[in-house]
C-alpha cells in the first residue's frame, strides 16, 4: 500500500461540510436499535463542541426503504423530502445533517434530480403546496453526521481521554472502516474520500490513534439490502453477503469494525450472531465476534463516555472485549442496569460467539 | 552308420516343436465355441478342405500374395518356405532310396548327407536327388541372403521400413539364417572330403578342401548345423516363427467359416500367432508413409496383444481405414481385433444419450440421410436431392432437422456400449419412418448401417442408388468431357467393396483418369478418419496431401469422392484442386430431356423408386 | 528553400523530417522532451517480432544531421498563420515555416483514474509502461520489494473503450503489447502463471494473431472479461475480480502483479496548439483528420497537416506510413502554392 | 444449529486461487491444442449433440479451465464423437481427442 497514493486521491474528494448550526435529522432504525448513537452525536457537538444543534420532533422519515423497495413513488418521496426541507428552513437553518447514510442517498439523488431537471422540483413545489401549504428551499449545506465527526475528529482527538491503541500491546487497534453503499457510491463526489477507497471514517480511526485495514471486500454491501432483507425467502442472499466480508476480514484479525451506516452497522452486528448459530463459526480473536462500532459510538469511547450510557450493551456481537484492549475504564456490573440502577434484565447468551472472554 | 550325438540338438528342438504344436492346435481347437466346432465337422469333409489345402500351399509355401506385391520380396519369402520345405520332401524321398529302408529316424533324412558317404545307393535316380538337393540347397540360400540384405536395403525388396523385432524373434531369425548356410558347409565339407554332393556343394567342397582343414571341421559344422535347428526348434514357438503352424491351422479354420467376432476369441488367438511381423503393413500404412509413426503398426499392435497388452498409444493409433487389412499376406482381421481390443477400454456410459429420446424422423418412402457430416456439406445434400427431384423420387430428407449420429466413429473407437444406443434410437427411428429404402451419401453411415443396423430395408450410398435411377434411364448426363480423379473413400471401398458403381456413374458425365494404383480396395486413405484421435489436424492434412499428390492424375480437372468428410478433409488440406461429391458433378452435367420434363409437368405424383 | 516545421520528434515527426529533407526542404524539428524518439525509446522491444526497440529509434535518429534539425526542450506553445505563412512561438523565440506538420503524439492513460484498479495506491499495479521500464533495467518484471511475481494479471483496455474515462475508442496496440508482455514475462519467468484480462483480442497486424496462438502455447490463460476491481491483500498480493463471461460467473484470484494496459490519451497541450488556427479535436480529443479515407494527414488548415498518434491511436508502422504519406500531402501543398 | 428459514448460499465464483486445475494441465500435456481455443463456439454450434441438449464442447473445456472437473466429465458423455467439431475448428483444436481424454480422465480423475 502507497499511503500517498491513497492521500492523493482523498484529496480529490473532500466537500464543504458546515461547521455550525445544524439541523439533525435521525435515522429510523439506528434510533430503535443503537439510540445511545443519535444521543452520543448530540452530546460531543453540544457539550463537547459546543455546536448548535437543531432537532425537529416534527420531521419524519425521508421514506427511502419504501422507495428502495418500490412502495413508494417518487414523487412522493420528493414531496416527504422537500417537507422535511421546509421544516429546516420554518426554523431558520440551512445545513441538513441526516443520521441516515440511506437518507443521506435520498437526499442527495433527489438534489442532484431536482439539478437537472428542475421541472420536477417545480413540480415538487406544487405537490407540497397542495399536501401541507408549506414552501421550501433546498440546504445550502448538506452532510451526513459522520462527515461532521470527520470535520472535527481534530478537535475530538485532542479532548481524548482514550486513543484507539491496545493497552496490552501499545500498538493501533486494527480497525474495519465499512461506508453504507448509499454513502458515496452513487455520487462519489458526495463522499469524503469518494467511493473507492473512502476517508470519512479512516480519517476518524486515524485520528483517534487506529489503523484502517484494507480487506479484499472492504466495498462489498454489509448485506442489509431492502429487497433481500425484508423479503425472508431473499435473507439468504443477505446474510451472504455479510458472510463473504467476515470472511474477507477474518485473516487481518480486525479489533473491532466501524460503520456509518445504521443499517450496516445493525446487520454486522447481528448477523454474526446468526452465522455463528447457524454454521458455529465465529470471526473474531479467541472466538469472540467483531465488536461492530457506530462512529459515535467510537468518538465517544476516544472521549470517555461511559460505554453503557451510549447503550452499547444493546450490540448483540459483545463490545467488552474491545473496552478492556482500550482500557476503558467501565464497570461491567452495570452492563444491564437502567440510568437509575434498575435492573433492564440480561439477554440470552448466544451459544457459539463467545460473550466477554 | 545311423546315429551320431550331433544330431541330438535337432532332435531335442523337433520333438519339443512337434509336441508343442500339437498341444497348441488341440488346445485352440478345443477352445473354439461349440458353433465353431459344429461348422468345422460339418465342412472338414467338404471342398473346402482342398481348397483349404491348395491356400495352404499357395500362400504358405508359394506366398503368391507377397508374390503380387513385390516380386523379390515374393521369391525371398517363397525361396524360404518353399525351397525348405522341398528339402525336406526330397531329403525324405532320398533317404529312402537308400539300403536302410523306408523307416528312418527323424534326424536321418536331415543329416543324410553326413550318413550318406559310406552307402550305396539303390536307386538310379542318386544324381537327380543330388542334383535338386543343391538346387533347392541354393534357393533357400538366395533366399536368406537376401532377407540379410533386406536388413539393409529394404528399399530393394519393396520394403520402405522392416520391422524392428524383439530379442526372442532376433534369436530366431539368426538361428533361421545360420541354418542355411550351416547346412551348406556341413554337405560341402562331406563333399569335399566324400565327392557326396553336386554342382552346389561340390563346388564349395573343392574350394574348403584347398584351403581349410576339412578333418577338423567335418564334426564341429554338422554339430552346429544341428545347434542351429534345434535353436530355431525351440524359440519357434514363443517367437515370429510360431507363424508357421498357426497360419496353416488359421487358414483351414477361416476356410471352414470361423471368423472374428465382436470380442477377442480362440480363433484371435490363433490369428496373432499366425502374425509373421512380416511389416508389410508398416508400408501400407499412411501414418508411416506420411507421419513417421511406424511403431504402431499391426505387426507390432498384435505382438504386444500376443505376448500381453498393447499399451494405449498402440491401441488408438490407428486410423481404422483397413489398408493393412488389405495389404496382409496372412489376411488377418486386424482392424477387427483392434476394434475388439479398443472396446476392452469402454469411456462412455450405457447411459450418455438419454437426450434424444423425444426425437423422431418424419414418414418417409425413400428416406435420404445426410448424416453428420453430411451436413457439413450442404452443397453435397443439394446435388444429391437435385438429382432425386430430377428423377421424381418420392422421396424423405429426414435428418433435415437433424441426425442423430449412426454410432459409427463411436464404434470404431470401441465404445460399443454407447454406440448401441444411437443404433438403437436410429434403428428404431428409421423403421418408424416407414422407408422402403434408406439413401446416405455418407459410406461411414451406410457401413454402419449396413452391418450394425438391423434395418429390414435396403441400404444404399448415394452412388448406388444414383447409378439404378440412371440405369433406369430416369437420370441423364451430358458427357462434359471433363477428366475427374475419383478417390475411393475407405469406408466405401474396403468397408462395403462398393468401387464400380461410382466410377461407372461418373462416367456418364465425365471422363475418369487416375494417377495410381492405390485405387479400389487399395485406395489412400484422406487421413479425416474418425477412427483415430490423438493426431493433429496438421497431421491429417499432410496425409490429405500426400494422398492427393499420389493419386490425382495431373490432367485432372476435379477430385471426385463419394464421402462429405473426405470431401471436407481434402478441401480444406489444400487450394490445389477443386474436390466434388460425385452428387455435385453429376448434377452439374445433368440433362433434362424434354419427355422427362413434360411428364413431371403432367403428373404431380412422384413415382415410386424401385429398388431391388 | 521553403521551410517546414514539424512539431513532435517521435517516430512520425522523425521520419516526415528525413522524408521532407530528403525532398529537399528546410526541416526543423520541435521536440518538448530533452530527447527524441518519443514513447518508443522508452519500449524494452516491439510487437510483433521483438525487435528492440532502440534500433528503430537509433535509425529514426540518425537521420538529424542539420537538416532536419531539431529543437530539443522545445515546447512550441502556439502556431498562428499569417498570408500562407507559419509563425511557432516557444518560449521567446518565434520559428517560421510555409508548411507545419503536427506529430505530438499521445499520451498514455493515466491508470490512476481507473480508481478501483488502486494505480499509485497498491504495491504492485503497474502500468504496461512501467513493464517495458522493468524488461529495459533488470529483463523480467520485480515486485515492489524486489522479488520476481509468480503469478501476474495483464488488463486490457485500461483507458480504453471505457466511456466512464470518456475513452470510448480502441487504442488498437494494448492487446498486442499484452500478449507480447506476457511471453516476455513467461519467457522470463517459465514458472510464473500468467492471465490476459480481455474483452476482445484485437489482433489485426500481421504476425499478431501468431503471437496470440504462442502465448496459448506458452500456457498463458486469457480470460474474457473486464477487471471490475482490484484490492491489496497481505503481503502486497493483489486480489482481482471479474466476470468469466464465457461462463457468466464472477471470478476472482490472487495474483502478485497486475499490469494494467494503459491505452493512449490525446497529449496534453496539443488542443491549444492547434486552437490558434483554427482547428478542434475530435469527439475523441485526437486532432481532426478532415478525410480518413484519402487522405488522412490533412486538416482543415491549408498547411497544416498531422500524422501519427495525434490524430488517434496508432502503431509505429501506421505511424511511419502516416509521415510519409504527409510529406508527400506537404510536397504538393508546397508545389501548388 | 438454529433452522431460521433462511441460509448462506454457495458461493457461486470461479475461485482461481482454489480451482484444481490438475486436468486442464493433464490435458494439455497429451494435447497442446487445448490451449489453441478462442472460444469462438463453433463446435458447440455444429455438434450433432447439440441439437438435442445444451452440451457444449466449449463450455466443457471452460469447466475444466476453471477447475469444474466433475461437471465437465459428466457433460463430455453427451458427445457423440461423430467429428464435425474437428472439421469446423479454425485452430485446429482436436477436440475429439480432448473428448476421449476427458472420458479417460473419469477414470483417474475423478473427484
Amino acid at each position: 500500500m502507497k499511503p500517498e497514493g491513497k492521500k492523493r486521491i482523498w484529496s480529490e474528494y473532500q466537500k464543504d461540510i458546515a461547521d455550525d448550526k445544524f439541523y439533525f435529522v435521525r435515522s429510523c432504525i439506528r434510533q430503535t436499535f443503537f439510540p445511545g448513537s443519535d444521543t452520543t452525536f448530540l452530546k460531543i457537538l453540544r457539550e463537547v463542541l459546543g455546536k448548535d444543534v437543531y432537532e425537529n420532533p416534527d420531521h419524519t422519515t425521508c421514506t427511502g426503504i419504501g422507495y428502495h423497495t418500490e412502495v413508494v413513488p417518487f414523487p412522493t418521496i420528493q414531496t416527504v423530502v422537500a417537507r422535511n426541507f421546509a421544516l429546516m428552513r420554518e426554523k431558520g437553518y440551512v445545513n441538513y445533517t441526516p443520521s441516515c447514510v440511506t437518507s443521506f442517498g435520498i437526499y442527495t439523488e433527489i438534489l442532484e434530480t431536482w439539478h437537472h431537471f428542475p421541472e420536477e422540483k417545480e413540480k415538487t413545489r406544487g405537490y407540497l403546496k397542495k399536501a401541507t401549504g408549506r414552501e421550501f428551499e433546498e440546504p445550502e449545506n448538506l452532510a451526513h453526521t459522520s462527515d461532521v465527526l470527520y470535520k472535527f475528529r481534530n478537535e475530538i482527538a485532542a479532548k481524548a481521554k482514550y486513543k484507539l491503541i491496545n493497552k496490552h500491546t501499545g500498538k493501533p487497534l486494527k480497525v474495519v472502516d465499512h461506508i453504507g453503499c448509499h454513502y458515496a457510491k452513487m455520487f462519489p463526489s458526495k463522499g469524503v474520500g469518494g467511493a473507492e477507497y473512502p476517508q470519512v471514517l479512516a480519517g476518524l480511526v486515524e485520528a483517534f490513534g487506529g489503523e484502517v485495514i484494507d480487506y479484499p471486500e472492504r466495498r462489498h454491501c454489509c448485506g442489509f439490502g431492502f429487497r433481500q432483507y425484508f423479503v425472508q425467502a431473499n435473507r439468504g442472499y443477505s446474510i451472504s453477503a455479510s458472510k463473504k466480508k467476515f470472511e474477507s476480514m477474518e485473516p487481518f484479525q480486525p479489533d473491532f469494525i466501524i460503520t456509518n451506516c445504521p443499517g450496516c452497522n445493525y446487520f454486522m452486528d447481528r448477523w454474526q450472531y446468526a452465522l455463528g448459530e447457524m454454521e458455529g463459526k465465529t470471526y473474531g480473536q479467541n472466538g469472540e465476534g467483531i465488536p461492530v462500532l457506530t462512529y459515535e459510538e467510537v468518538a465517544g469511547l476516544v472521549l470517555g463516555f461511559d460505554p453503557w450510557e451510549m447503550g452499547m450493551q444493546m450490540h448483540q456481537t459483545d463490545v467488552e472485549p474491545l473496552l478492556r484492549k482500550m482500557g476503558v475504564e467501565y464497570d461491567p456490573d452495570k452492563k444491564y442496569k437502567g440510568p437509575n440502577g434498575e435492573d433492564l434484565g440480561k439477554p440470552m447468551s448466544p451459544r457459539f460467539v463467545k460473550e466477554n472472554a | 552308420m545311423r546315429y551320431h550325438p550331433f544330431t541330438l540338438p535337432f532332435s531335442i528342438g523337433l520333438g519339443f516343436i512337434m509336441l508343442y504344436i500339437i498341444v497348441m492346435w488341440t488346445i485352440w481347437i478345443v477352445r473354439l465355441s461349440r458353433r465353431e466346432q459344429k461348422i468345422v465337422w460339418k465342412r472338414l469333409f467338404s471342398f473346402r478342405t482342398i481348397s483349404a489345402i491348395w491356400e495352404s500351399i499357395r500362400e504358405g509355401l508359394l506366398h503368391r500374395n507377397i508374390f503380387k506385391r513385390n516380386v523379390l520380396l515374393g521369391y525371398m519369402h517363397m525361396s524360404l518356405a518353399f525351397g525348405w520345405f522341398m528339402l525336406i520332401v526330397l531329403g525324405n524321398l532320398e533317404a529312402r532310396l537308400y539300403p536302410h529302408g523306408v523307416i528312418n529316424p527323424p534326424y536321418y533324412p536331415i543329416f543324410f548327407e553326413f550318413f550318406r558317404h559310406d552307402l550305396t545307393p539303390l536307386h538310379e535316380y542318386e544324381e537327380i536327388f543330388t542334383f535338386l538337393m543343391d538346387f533347392f540347397l541354393l534357393m533357400v540360400i538366395s533366399g536368406v541372403s537376401l532377407a540379410f540384405f533386406k536388413r539393409f536395403r529394404s528399399r530393394t525388396l519393396g520394403m520402405k521400413r522392416t520391422t524392428r523385432h524383439i530379442l526372442i524373434d532376433r534369436i530366431a531369425i539368426t538361428a533361421l539364417w545360420f541354418i542355411f548356410p550351416l547346412r551348406l558347409f556341413a554337405e560341402s565339407v562331406t563333399a569335399g572330403l566324400y565327392n557326396t554332393g553336386h554342382f552346389f556343394t561340390n563346388f564349395i567342397g573343392q574350394w574348403v578342401i584347398y584351403n581349410l582343414p576339412l578333418d577338423y571341421l567335418y564334426y564341429p559344422a554338422w554339430w552346429a548345423y544341428s545347434i542351429a535347428l534345434g535353436v530355431f526348434f525351440i524359440t519357434m514357438p514363443f517367437s515370429r516363427y510360431m507363424h508357421i503352424p498357426a497360419e496353416i491351422l488359421l487358414i483351414f479354420l477361416r476356410k471352414y467359416g470361423v471368423k472374428e467376432k465382436e470380442s477377442h476369441s480362440t480363433f484371435t488367438k490363433i490369428e496373432l500367432s499366425a502374425c509373421s511381423r512380416c511389416g508389410i503393413c508398416i508400408d501400407a500404412c499412411q501414418l508411416s508413409t506420411s507421419l513417421n509413426i511406424s511403431d504402431t503398426q499391426p505387426a507390432y499392435f498384435i505382438r504386444d496383444l500376443r505376448y500381453s497388452q498393447p499399451n494405449e498409444r498402440l491401441r488408438e493409433t490407428c486410423m481404422m481405414c483397413m489398408r493393412c487389412l488389405e495389404a496382409c499376406p496372412v489376411g488377418i482381421e486386424i482392424t477387427r481385433i483392434r476394434e475388439n481390443e479398443r472396446r476392452e477400454h469402454p469411456l462412455f456410459s450405457a447411459s450418455s444419450y438419454g437426450y434424444i429420446n423425444g426425437y423422431k424422423y418424419p414418414k418417409a418412402k425413400v428416406a435420404y440421410f445426410a448424416g453428420c457430416m453430411g451436413h457439413l456439406t450442404p452443397s453435397v445434400i443439394k446435388s444429391t436431392l437435385a438429382l432425386f427431384d430430377a428423377a421424381n423420387v418420392d422421396y424423405t430428407f429426414i435428418d433435415k432437422n437433424g441426425s442423430i449420429c449412426c454410432g459409427r466413429p463411436l464404434q470404431m473407437n470401441g465404445q460399443v456400449e454407447a454406440a448401441k444406443q444411437l443404433i438403437d434410437k436410429n434403428n428404431h427411428l428409421i423403421g418408424e419412418s416407414g422407408a422402403e429404402v434408406l439413401v446416405t451419401s455418407c459410406p461411414i453411415c451406410a457401413r454402419e448401417f449396413a452391418t450394425s443396423y438391423h434395418l429390414a430395408i435396403p441400404v444404399l450410398h448415394h452412388s448406388q442408388f444414383l447409378l439404378e435411377l440412371t440405369q433406369q434411364k430416369r437420370l441423364n448426363f451430358n458427357q462434359s468431357g471433363l477428366k475427374v480423379t475419383y478417390h475411393d473413400p475407405c469406408e466405401l471401398s474396403r468397408g462395403l467393396h462398393i468401387t464400380s458403381e461410382p466410377r461407372e456413374l461418373l462416367q456418364h458425365a465425365v471422363i475418369l483418369s487416375n494417377g495410381s494404383k492405390e485405387t479400389e480396395s487399395k485406395s489412400l486413405c484422406c487421413g479425416g478418419s474418425l477412427g483415430i484421435t490423438n493426431i493433429s489436424m496438421a497431421e491429417r492434412n499432410k496425409i490429405a496431401t500426400d494422398t492427393l499428390n499420389e493419386i490425382v492424375a495431373e490432367s485432372s480437372s476435379y477430385l471426385a469422392t463419394a464421402c462429405p468428410m473426405c470431401r471436407k478433409t481434402f478441401a480444406n488440406a489444400q487450394d490445389k484442386i477443386k474436390v466434388l461429391d460425385i452428387a455435385e458433378i453429376l448434377e452439374k452435367n445433368l440433362n433434362f430431356a424434354p419427355e422427362k420434363v413434360s411428364e413431371k409437368n403432367q403428373s404431380p405424383i412422384k413415382q415410386q423408386a424401385v429398388i431391388s | 528553400m521553403k521551410k517546414v516545421a514539424v512539431i513532435g520528434g517521435g517516430v512520425t515527426g522523425l521520419e516526415a523530417a528525413s522524408q521532407l529533407a530528403q525532398m529537399g526542404y528546410t526541416v526543423t524539428v520541435f521536440e518538448k522532451n530533452s530527447a527524441a524518439g518519443g514513447h518508443v525509446s522508452k519500449w524494452d522491444r516491439l510487437f510483433p517480432n521483438r525487435r528492440h526497440s532502440i534500433e528503430v529509434v537509433n535509425e529514426l535518429k540518425s537521420y538529424l544531421n542539420g537538416n532536419p534539425a531539431i529543437y530539443l526542450s522545445t515546447a512550441i506553445n502556439k502556431v498562428t498563420k499569417k498570408d500562407n505563412r507559419f509563425q511557432l512561438e516557444a518560449y521567446n523565440q518565434v520559428f517560421e515555416a510555409d508548411a507545419v506538420l503536427i506529430a505530438t503524439g499521445f499520451e498514455l492513460f493515466p491508470a490512476e483514474r481507473k480508481e478501483e484498479y488502486g494505480y499509485g495506491i497498491y504495491d504492485n499495479v503497474i502500468t504496461s509502461a512501467e513493464l517495458e521500464g522493468m524488461f529495459k533495467e533488470n529483463g523480467y518484471p520485480v515486485k515492489r520489494n524486489g522479488d520476481k511475481p509468480k503469478r501476474l494479471a495483464f488488463i486490457h483496455c485500461v483507458g480504453s473503450r471505457d466511456e466512464k474515462v470518456k475513452r470510448p475508442y480502441c487504442s488498437k496496440v494494448c492487446c498486442v503489447t499484452a500478449v507480447k508482455q506476457a511471453i516476455e514475462v513467461k519467457e522470463a519467468i517459465p514458472e510464473a502463471e500468467i492471465f490476459c484480462l480481455y474483452m476482445d483480442l484485437r489482433m489485426f497486424g500481421p504476425g499478431y494473431e501468431d503471437l496470440y496462438k504462442e502465448a496459448q502455447q506458452k500456457g498463458i490463460n486469457f480470460i474474457r472479461g473486464r477487471l471490475s476491481e482490484a484490492s491489496e491483500l497481505e503481503g502486497s498480493r493483489v486480489l482481482i475480480k471479474t466476470e468469466d463471461t464465457l461462463s457468466s460467473k464472477p471470478l476472482k484470484m490472487s495474483v502478485d502483479m497486475v499490469v494494467l494496459m494503459v491505452g493512449m490519451s490525446p497529449a496534453q497541450g496539443t488542443d491549444e496548439l492547434i486552437a490558434a488556427l483554427g482547428l478542434q479535436p475530435n469527439k475523441d480529443g485526437f486532432v481532426e483528420i478532415t478525410d480518413y479515407h484519402l487522405n488522412p494527414v490533412k486538416t482543415k488548415v491549408d498547411g497544416v497537416f498531422a500524422a501519427g498518434a495525434c490524430t488517434g491511436p496508432n502503431n509505429i508502422t501506421d505511424s511511419i506510413n502516416a509521415a510519409r504519406s504527409a510529406a508527400v500531402e506537404i510536397h504538393k501543398y508546397l508545389n501548388n502554392k | 444449529m438454529i433452522d431460521f428459514g433462511f441460509a448462506p448460499m454457495e458461493v457461486s465464483v470461479h475461485n482461481m486461487d482454489t480451482a484444481d486445475l490438475s486436468l486442464a494441465h493433464w490435458i494439455n500435456l497429451h494435447d497442446e491444442t487445448f490451449n489453441h481455443c478462442i472460444a469462438c463456439g463453433s463446435c458447440a454450434a455444429t455438434c450433432t449433440a447439440g441439437q438435442f441438449t445444451n452440451f457444449s464442447f466449449r463450455e466443457v473445456c471452460h469447466a475444466i479451465r476453471r477447475g469444474e472437473i466433475k461437471s465437465a466429465i459428466d457433460e463430455s458423455e453427451k458427445c457423440m464423437l461423430c467429428g464435425k467439431c474437428t472439421l469446423v475448428c479454425p485452430r485446429n483444436v482436436n477436440t475429439r481427442n480432448i473428448i476421449m481424454l476427458i472420458r479417460k480422465a473419469n477414470l483417474t480423475f475423478r473427484p
